[in-house]
């Protein structure tokens, strides 16, 4: 019983770091009608960022600052510079489909080399904000520490955040029509393209975020977050790619999915009950478990 | 089509010319590129002909690759069954994924591809019988005697890659521009009037993933026989990402330009390994200058021309003729 | 019916249609009947319901009720992709040609079903004689819609006209029995639509056509009979003429008059 | 001063000409209905004016000032409001949020909350659900609260498409009553496009029937009503 | 139709003589590959970056700083050496590659110091060294196949094998830790499976096994591990990993208060490098590892305090274990390249490496074994401890030395006295 517990518990601080990420793809997804490949390049970029400024000031959280900066910056960037551009030629042809998937590998190829250019391939630590040392129970030590707490805690704040931002402000209504019906939300006198240019930024800085929380419990190369990248888009599917809401629940049904097989089955079945999931996913439900049944142009 | 054949039989002989010339090196690089023009076709078929993304090529290669390795080491076969199994498993794996592909739209389909590619490694390590990480080696042994002494190891290779790769494209191009290459033309350009003309589009779907598929994993052999090996990480997610550059380079839409874009992927290192001497030979440099230039190669190519160079000049031509 | 069609063999009929979407009825008990070498039109103002009757007919839409009879056979609702194989070919209000074809390769994809080359043959490229033949039959349909010039062309590169051409060709290549033509005057000029009726009146002696047309003066001029759609119902029907003085059509169509409507509240 | 002109309005949907020298213009607080049967061009029209679409020739203005070449967000701070085709609302918001998505271009969230309160007084049918999901309307309710949304932008010209498209005729009623008691009420100056022709006219000033892309005759509502080319345009006879 | 596939032929031969091009270039010089009257050319293949680069990154650096020295001095025979390191990312396939590239592009003389059983394994076999007969020397790897002359005729290892290793930790557990309930955790490889075939024969059961696939180490997967270990009780733990794997097992089993006696092979077992990889260095305390080399901070010993002069001067990294082993092949190379004298050849290297390789001087205490029939080097191991500080200790306070061979020979105590550091760290032989 105990197992079960602890498996729950390293499960949701699994999937707080998947629901980032998969919030990430999923704002884009619904802005800009990409699956933001470029994402892992531009969270692990934040977060080399994060991790050189908490490694001089030793505060990890002034890290986590400048990485959220960092990571919208860049997203911002990415929209304004790339996205743009991208749309603005590629637009006809038999590559009109694909030239965004592969322009966004591309573009993590792009930030991935550049990284390695900058601080190399080799593995980096961050201090880490909490213990890593697990907690006490009776006489017995479970895996479960105060950085998974801190990790789950900062989640849950960010979301707090981004559901205020979303139902409660003007740019978070401006954020959802535009997504939802972009033509109707320029008619109603939203600037979509700025919009959306701020979607590609919460997305990037929220991408900042996952990669600083996973990294305090791992390493950083520029490699390091490709899996990620997997378990955030597995998630975003589980949730439909649409909602938001549903990124959220998908990943935590990942995350504790993924320990239970980890705990009960085995480490190297990790990856294959996570590609599993997906295709079940996406033969029995194409349009994610929050769908009304409605299918979604894609 | 008598043209065609006696075309591809020059070719052959001026590659049979072309290796004998050259500096092992050059033919083992040879090898390579016609590693990659077969895998670079299967690409073009896929993408370009019937407009599916897939960002997994190389876990496609890599069933061809273990399947001829695992045929050649516990069945001790000739080369060429070899060959055929990787042929016939890939295709029977393309088939599986394609039925699951013919399901999903774009992003879908490509993050689903991208998963696999991530995550073939952990498959691989999975099962012993697949050699975990290490990997199977792959032998396909020494040339004939009767070719002589001199004759090096990487020259028969070299012979064995290239006549494959003569015949997979010509085998290819036929298809390509029989009413196969046509239909999955329409299906790509518009998938309900091809379905109201008569096309089921998605069993051409399907067949489009299988012969891809059959394509990839001949030349994921090809590559498990060029470094005697076959292990996770020869198929990575690199490779994939790499092969969609070089079709992208090429002209994601034209077959002829795949033995182009196979020069190009081979000849990339090279160039950045130059260029990183020049600028100072740090390990920085040499490891992930290759990187920078594929990804912006891909990135002006893919915004300034997705459909290939071969449309750009179309466009070109058609903007005078209207002057 | 116009008398010369009374004894003309029934080709299709739609028995009591039915299409829902979500909670919105689109189509409720919609009845045709098309007879052997006819010209049907189906008309009705904007939303009425005509494209969605085209397309529970290809399988695009799934009805909720109803049934669907070929030659007095009644069959199931065919997927889209079925339809050439019974007969049937429909061309796209928005033209759908395939953009990077060439015109010829176009209107061959509409002739796959005469081919005979598998793979096999395909692959080793021994399929000429057949694809011979494919194209023989393209250049055939096109220079019967008199655009057999541009075969080698680009789809992406002809005028308007010629692309609606090209389209009707590609139908035409499956050699139908039944052609459902959906708004084929939309955009066309007026020697375009004098073309486009005599083409229509041509095409009568091989072929049952139905058409979703908006442009009046070709409804009129091509349909022996033509059914009125509004609401998702079918208000009227019967030869031009007849359609033509129907109130209830006038009424769809330009709207109810305010002392009609007057009247309607007294009552 | 003057209301809304357009002239020798041109549009193309690339090879297709939509619109051929469209000429015509409104009057400050008065309402023209364009009318014309399904693929005149009419939606084109509306579209071409908000910003969504780029005319091929020609120029319009509105206020003495062109309109021509802006977009569409610069239009609604200029007070144009355009209700697009088929009830233009956003069914994954509540009813609350797409009215307030009218003023989301002002800075000032009170001035917002003031329209939207004359909007309700308009329409209490949606006061009582602003809580709800649009997606729970019904059609007629849709279209109010479409309406509603331009109207809390508080513009002085609307641009109303196809209001009656897809409803009951009882409805369809309801919503031109509608149309007319406010425009009345606020001093609107309104470009409706419909193609339910009688019930368009009966509540306008002016019309314009196109057929075909072009302009086949305009003038008073009233005199169009009779005038046979209104027959022609929509049943070709 | 006809002009479209004659358009389609342009494109292709234009791209067959455009890659045609590419294979210009010159033939080969007729001299010793990589050897002029001024340069030796070497190449090494090693991780630079990735999940296993953590320590052997600095080996590569180690060694060129010591040719540096050697170079500065008068170089070997006036020749200076050039060292050229490729990345292989402890991938096969890469290091297939990157030898590719060395002898064929780079046209390196032989190789040194390549690192890796798996990765060396697939080299031999696809690049052909034996075919080729490439020298390659100082192999960093203990895995026995490597010792058969048969099969690699060209290579020599400089490791002990892991078989040995093993078989001295055997011997080394039924001597000290008789009645503890036994763990062990190896890799999947040959690395691994060597050393377990070697604990079977030698009668050591454990009561818990767990093997893991090379590349899946991470926190995660160490988390199972200690609840696999803990729960079966294990209070004597033998690692088999390198030190990626070695560095979450311990920071785990930290933070789950987990604290068996830690045995870790010799190879992941770097205190510097794990401590630089989050693990906290009070875990290591109490630690026993079985070491070939002195500790790199032991400066009473001649070599390690040439070897850290030396450092200091042309390579400046942290002096640990591995820039120790750098330095030492460094050390072995320039003796080997003076054995086969002034007139340099492939085949004299590998005459030079059997007749006179035993008696080479090598910071390492055990006698090496190179032989006309043995190409192994090393042959023994002595246990060490660590302190709080990670600093390693001979264990019981002397240096016990334990040699061995990798079949069924006996583990024996020897009284070995390795030759002495050459003067300066300068060899002089020939």
């Amino acid at each position: 019983m105990q197992k079960v517990f602890e498996t729950i518990l390293i499960g949701l601080s699994t999937g707080s770091i998947y629901a980032l990420m998969s919030l990430a793809l999923v704002l884009v997804w619904r802005s800009t009608r990409v699956v933001n490949f470029a994402q892992a390049g531009q969270a692990m970029f934040s977060t080399y960022i994060g991790f050189e400024i908490s490694s001089r000031s030793e505060v990890f959280w002034l890290g986590l600052l400048f990485a959220i900066v960092a990571g919208a910056l860049l997203g911002a960037g990415v929209d304004y510079f790339f996205m743009r551009v991208l749309f603005k030629h590629a637009n006809s042809g038999p590559a009109a489909v694909v030239a965004p998937v592969i322009a966004t590998l591309g573009l993590l190829g792009l930030i991935r080399s550049f990284v390695g250019l900058t601080w190399g391939g080799e593995f980096k630590s961050i201090e880490t904000p909490a213990s890593t040392n697990g907690f006490t129970i009776g006489d017995s030590t479970i895996p479960f520490s105060p950085l998974n707490v801190l990790i789950i805690v900062t989640t849950a704040l960010i979301l707090i955040a981004l559901a205020i931002l979303f139902q409660r402000t003007n740019l978070g209504l401006a954020l959802r029509a535009s997504a939802y019906a972009p033509e109707i939300a320029q008619l109603a006198g939203i600037r979509t393209a700025r919009t959306r240019t701020i979607g590609w930024a919460i997305a990037g800085g929220v991408g900042g975020v996952a990669g600083m929380l996973v990294t305090a419990n791992n390493f950083l190369s520029p490699y390091s977050l490709d899996l990620l990248l997997v378990f955030g888009f597995i998630a975003a599917v589980i949730g439909g790619l649409e909602s938001m809401v549903g990124a959220v629940i998908g990943a935590f049904v990942l995350g504790i999915g993924l320990t239970f097989i980890l705990n009960y089955v085995g480490t190297s079945l990790v990856f294959i009950g996570g590609f599993t999931v997906l295709i079940l996913v996406l033969i029995i439900k194409p349009d994610g478990i929050m769908s009304r049944g409605k299918a979604r142009r894609a | 089509m008598r043209k065609k054949i006696l075309l591809f039989i020059v070719l052959g002989w001026v590659l049979l010319i072309v290796g004998d010339r050259v500096d092992e090196l050059r033919v083992y690089q040879g090898a390579q590129i016609a590693m990659y023009t077969i895998a670079l076709a299967s690409i073009v078929l896929l993408t370009g002909y019937s407009g599916q993304v897939s960002l997994g090529n190389g876990a496609m290669m890599a069933v061809g690759g273990y399947a001829a390795a695992l045929t050649l080491t516990n069945l001790q076969t000739p080369i060429w069954f070899a060959f055929l199994m990787a042929v016939i498993a890939a295709s029977l794996f393309g088939a599986l994924l394609g039925a699951a592909a013919a399901r999903l739209s774009g992003p879908y389909l490509a993050g689903t591809t991208l998963a696999l590619a991530v995550g073939l490694p952990a498959i691989a390590n999975q099962f012993t019988f697949l050699g975990g990480e290490p990997g199977i080696l792959f032998d396909v042994g020494f040339p004939p005697e009767r070719l002589g002494e001199d004759f090096t190891q990487y020259k028969w290779f070299f012979w064995i890659a290239s006549s494959i790769a003569l015949v997979a494209l010509f085998i290819t191009s036929n298809i390509l521009s029989s009413r196969f290459g046509r239909t999955w033309q329409a299906v790509r350009g518009n998938a309900l009037a091809a379905e109201l003309a008569g096309v089921n589009s998605s069993r051409w779907k399907i067949l489009a993933f299988t012969i891809s598929s059959a394509l990839a994993g001949l030349a994921g052999a090809v590559f498990a026989m060029n470094i005697s090996l076959v292990a996770p990480g020869a198929y990575s997610l690199a490779l994939s990402f790499a092969l969609v550059t070089g079709a992208v380079l090429a002209g994601i839409s034209s077959l002829p330009g795949v033995a182009f874009g196979a020069l190009i992927l081979v000849a990339i290192p090279e160039v950045a390994d130059a260029l990183a001497g020049r600028l100072g030979d740090a390990d920085k440099l040499n490891n992930y200058l290759p990187g920078l230039i594929v990804s912006v190669l891909l990135i002006l190519s893919v915004i300034y021309t997705p459909n290939g160079p071969g449309e750009n000049l179309r466009k070109l031509r058609h903007k005078r003729k209207a002057h | 019916m116009p008398d010369n069609l009374a004894d003309k063999k029934t080709v299709l009929s739609v028995n009591d249609l039915s299409v829902n979407f979500g909670g919105l009825k689109a189509l409720s008990g919609v009845n045709l009947e098309l007879k052997q070498g006819e010209v049907l039109g189906l008309i009705g103002p904007n939303g009425a319901g005509k494209t969605t009757v085209f397309n529970a007919l290809c399988g695009i839409v799934t009805p909720a009720g109803g049934s669907l009879s070929l030659k007095g056979k009644e069959i199931k609702w065919p997927k889209p992709y079925q339809l050439a194989k019974l007969g049937i070919a429909r061309t796209l209000q928005g033209v759908g040609l395939f953009p990077d074809l060439t015109v010829a390769d176009n209107v061959m994809i509409g002739a796959n079903r005469f081919a005979e080359a598998g793979l096999l043959r395909s692959s080793f490229g021994t399929n000429s004689k057949d694809e011979k033949r494919l194209r023989d039959r393209a250049q055939a349909a096109l220079e019967r819609v008199y655009v057999g010039g541009v075969s080698n062309r680009r789809a992406d590169t002809l005028s308007y006209p010629d692309t609606k051409r090209v389209s009707i060709a590609r139908a035409l290549v499956a050699e139908p029995e039944i052609l459902l033509l959906d708004e084929p005057a939309g955009g066309l000029g007026a020697q375009d639509i004098e073309w486009l009726n005599s083409l229509i009146n041509n095409l009568k002696a091989r072929t049952s056509i139905i058409i979703v047309e908006h442009h009046m003066d070709v409804v009129m001029s091509v349909c022996d009979r033509i059914y009125v759609l509004n609401f998702g119902q079918i208000i009227a029907s019967g030869t031009p003429q007849e359609v033509r003085n129907n109130d209830a059509v006038i009424e769809a169509y330009l709207g109810t008059h305010s002392k009609e409507k007057s009247a309607r509240k007294k009552a | 001063m003057s209301g809304l002109l357009v002239n020798n309005l041109s549009v193309s949907h690339g090879a297709i000409s939509a619109l051929r020298n469209v000429t015509f213009s409104v009057e400050p607080g008065q309402l023209a209905a364009v009318i014309g049967s399904n693929g005149a061009g009419k939606t084109t029209l509306l579209r071409t004016l908000s910003g969504l679409k780029d005319a091929s020739s020609g120029n319009a203005e509105w206020e003495g000032r062109a309109m021509l070449g802006k977009k569409p967000d610069e239009l609604v701070r200029r007070g144009i409001s355009h209700v697009s085709e088929g009830k233009s609302v956003i069914p994954e918001l509540t009813v609350k949020e797409n009215l307030v998505l009218g003023g989301i271009w002002r800075a000032n969230r009170s001035d917002t909350n003031a329209a939207i309160a004359e909007v309700v007084e308009l329409f209490p049918r949606l006061g009582e659900r602003m809580g709800q999901s649009a997606d729970t309307l019904s059609g007629g309710e849709r279209q109010m609260l479409a309406i509603g949304r331009a109207l809390v932008s508080r513009p002085k010209l609307l641009l109303l498409d196809e209001p009656s498209l897809g409803l009951a005729p009882l409805v369809i009623e309801q919503i031109f009553e509608t149309i007319d008691k406010l425009r009345h009420k606020l001093g609107l100056t309104v470009v409706l496009v419909e193609q339910n022709a009688m019930s368009a006219l009966e509540i306008a000033d002016t019309g314009v029937i196109i057929n075909l892309g072009e302009v086949v005759a305009s003038g008073k509502a009233s005199d169009l009503i009779n005038d046979p080319a209104l027959r022609a345009a929509y049943l070709g006879y | 139709m006809i002009r479209k596939t004659a358009r389609k032929r342009t494109w292709f031969v234009a791209a067959l003589l455009a890659s045609a091009g590419l294979f210009a270039s010159t033939l080969p010089a007729n001299a010793e590959t990589g050897v002029s009257s001024s340069e030796i050319k070497l190449g090494i293949t090693l991780p630079l970056t990735g999940a296993a680069s953590p320590g052997y990154n600095k080996i590569g650096n180690a060694m060129n700083a010591y040719f540096k020295y050697v170079n500065e001095n008068g170089g070997v025979y006036g020749r200076k050496i050039t060292l050229i390191q490729k990345n292989d990312e402890y991938s096969p396939q890469l290091s297939i590659a990157k030898t590719n590239e060395l002898i064929l592009k780079d046209k390196v003389f032989a190789l040194v110091g390549p690192l890796g059983t798996a990765n060396f394994t697939a080299v031999h076999k696809s690049v052909g060294i034996a075919k080729r007969k490439v020298p390659s020397l100082f192999l960093n790897t203990g895995f026995s196949g490597f010792a058969s002359k048969k099969n690699y005729p060209t290579s020599f290892t400089i490791l002990p094998s892991y078989a040995m290793e093993a078989k001295i930790v055997a011997q080394f557990i039924k001597e000290n830790l008789t009645g503890k309930k036994l763990g062990l955790v190896y890799q999947n490889d040959e690395f691994g499976i060597d050393a377990l075939g070697a604990f079977k024969d030698a009668g050591v059961k454990f009561d818990v096994s767990i093997p893991y696939t090379s590349g899946t180490q991470s926190a995660a997967t160490a988390q199972t591990w200690v609840s696999q270990l803990a729960a079966g009780g294990a209070q004597v733990v033998v690692f088999f990993g390198v030190t990626s794997a070695t560095a979450p097992l311990l920071a785990v089993s930290a933070a789950a208060k987990y604290a068996p006696q830690w045995i870790l092979g010799s190879v992941g077992s770097d205190p510097l490098t794990l401590r630089a990889l989050g693990v906290p260095v009070a875990v290591l305390n109490g630690a026993l590892t079985p070491a070939g080399n002195p500790s790199p901070n032991d400066t009473s010993d001649e070599y390690v305090k040439q070897f850290q002069e030396i450092n200091a001067k042309y390579n400046n990294a942290d002096f640990d274990d591995y820039v120790l082993q750098g330095m030492n092949i460094g050390l072995m190379t320039v003796q080997a390249l003076r054995a086969a004298g002034r007139n340099l050849t492939r085949a004299g290297l590998i005459r030079a490496m059997e007749s006179k390789g035993s008696s080479f001087a090598s910071v390492a205490y055990s006698p090496l074994g190179y032989s006309k029939t043995s190409n192994v080097g090393h042959t023994g191991y002595y246990m060490a401890v660590m302190d709080a500080k990670g600093d390693r200790k001979p264990y019981g306070g002397s240096v016990v030395l334990y040699t061995t061979d990798s079949a069924k020979g006996p583990v024996v105590k020897s009284n070995f006295k390795r030759p002495a550091m050459p003067a300066k760290g300068l060899p002089t032989n020939s």
